[in-house]
């Protein structure tokens, strides 16, 4: 396979927008495989929360716009490279129903310096919430409600700039 | 012709997932908000909601941004993934 | 069981020094179970690198002062508890005779806002680094060396302060 | 008595890993440093090394940190860990 083929491969497994659940360790274990310069690995988990603006929450149900996820976090995570000196990313968003306790979203970084890693992951992170073309709608004891964006994400995103 | 998407609680609100309009005169994404309120006058409160993002192919624009025939033009709320 | 004994049952389970390998899947169940009030895990893995300053190295032997790297551990845990808004905390140092790759420390924190758990995390490992007394003794291709502490790193233990 | 305790390369420099002096007339850490030296004139180097660390007690301290009888003392080089 051609090097270009091959980095090409690499940044398609960077993403992946699924409604299967997925495993931390055997990500981990990807990001770790046949990798011995890098150190360092953080990871990033979150899960569908139990409470939202007091309400109690039983399921959410994610939607998303396909095509123009992949593109935006791909930049994200391009810009994260230029940034910080971080050797492979990987990021998992589940669409569709969600339970309570369910794993949502995962960003995992490796890096020679834990610095970097712990860096990009925050930055991803701050940037997918704002950038990234997903919309939840959560089924509380009041009914389904579409999730309203918060003021406090857009304020993390800014401070990288 | 200009393809357009709504998504997540404006798709409810409008009740419509994707329609085309004629590319004719619009070139701009605002233009295009204001062919849509033609094409559906109660569509108005929900298009000219001051919190509604546009994407034109993909990429995140403003209301100046130019649009020609062909393109996918895209409207929905803040995002809330993560 | 009272709250106080239940309260420092915890604590004891933060920490552990340990010569065997640790599961990263079992740790993290551990963080998130019956834990729905905290959507955000983030973890830092350290393993033996096959480098340092130029050299190759083969193996790694880890000495630590029993006793005293817990209680620094635990100040630096509560340190973390009094600045961030964390739930859930894991810190894992192995000791003894360590190959290439393999996993040295582990630090996993939960929390309701993920910035709380990214900062904690890198707090707990920067402190980690220039406060609990743990040594690392490389063998490399020009024999057994013991690492030399970095300056970087006190710096980074003092961005914190 | 006050026990001393070393580390890493220290520990193999000294060739000890363990011992005890009486605390007669030792008040603090660096006086402690001094009965260590008259005690083994050739740990002079190693124990007058200024970036040795120390630890009373599980506590790093100073060298004019006091110290009494039943304490454990710890000097050892900057930490490597994580």
């Amino acid at each position: 396979m051609s090097k270009e083929l091959m980095a090409n491969n690499a940044m398609l497994n960077e993403i992946s927008i699924q409604h299967l659940d997925f495993s931390l360790a055997e990500e981990v274990a990807l990001l770790e495989k046949d990798n011995e310069d890098d150190g360092a690995v953080v990871t990033f988990t979150g899960r569908v929360r139990n409470k939202n603006q007091g309400l109690a929450v039983t399921a959410l149900t994610l939607e998303h716009y396909p095509g123009m996820t992949e593109s935006s976090l791909e930049q994200i995570i391009n810009e994260a490279k230029k940034r910080w000196d971080i050797g492979r990313v990987k990021v998992i968003h589940r669409v569709g129903r969600l339970a309570i306790g369910e794993q949502i979203v995962f960003v995992g970084i490796t890096s020679r310096h834990r610095r970097d890693a712990f860096a990009a992951n925050e930055f991803i992170m701050d940037f997918l919430k704002v950038k990234a073309p997903f919309w939840k709608k959560e089924l509380t004891e009041e009914g389904e409600k579409w999730l309203s964006a918060k003021n406090s994400d857009s304020d993390k995103a800014e401070q990288w700039s | 012709m200009i393809k357009i998407v709504f998504f997540a609680a404006l798709r409810e609100q409008l009740n419509c997932s994707q329609l085309s309009l004629p590319a004719n005169g619009i070139t701009t994404v605002n233009q295009l908000k204001s062919a849509l309120i033609e094409h559906q006058a109660i569509w108005q409160p929900y298009i000219e909601n001051q919190s509604l993002l546009s994407a034109v192919n993909h990429q995140m624009v403003n209301g100046e941004h130019m649009i020609k025939a062909g393109d996918e033009v895209a409207f929905f709320p803040p995002v809330t993934g993560g």
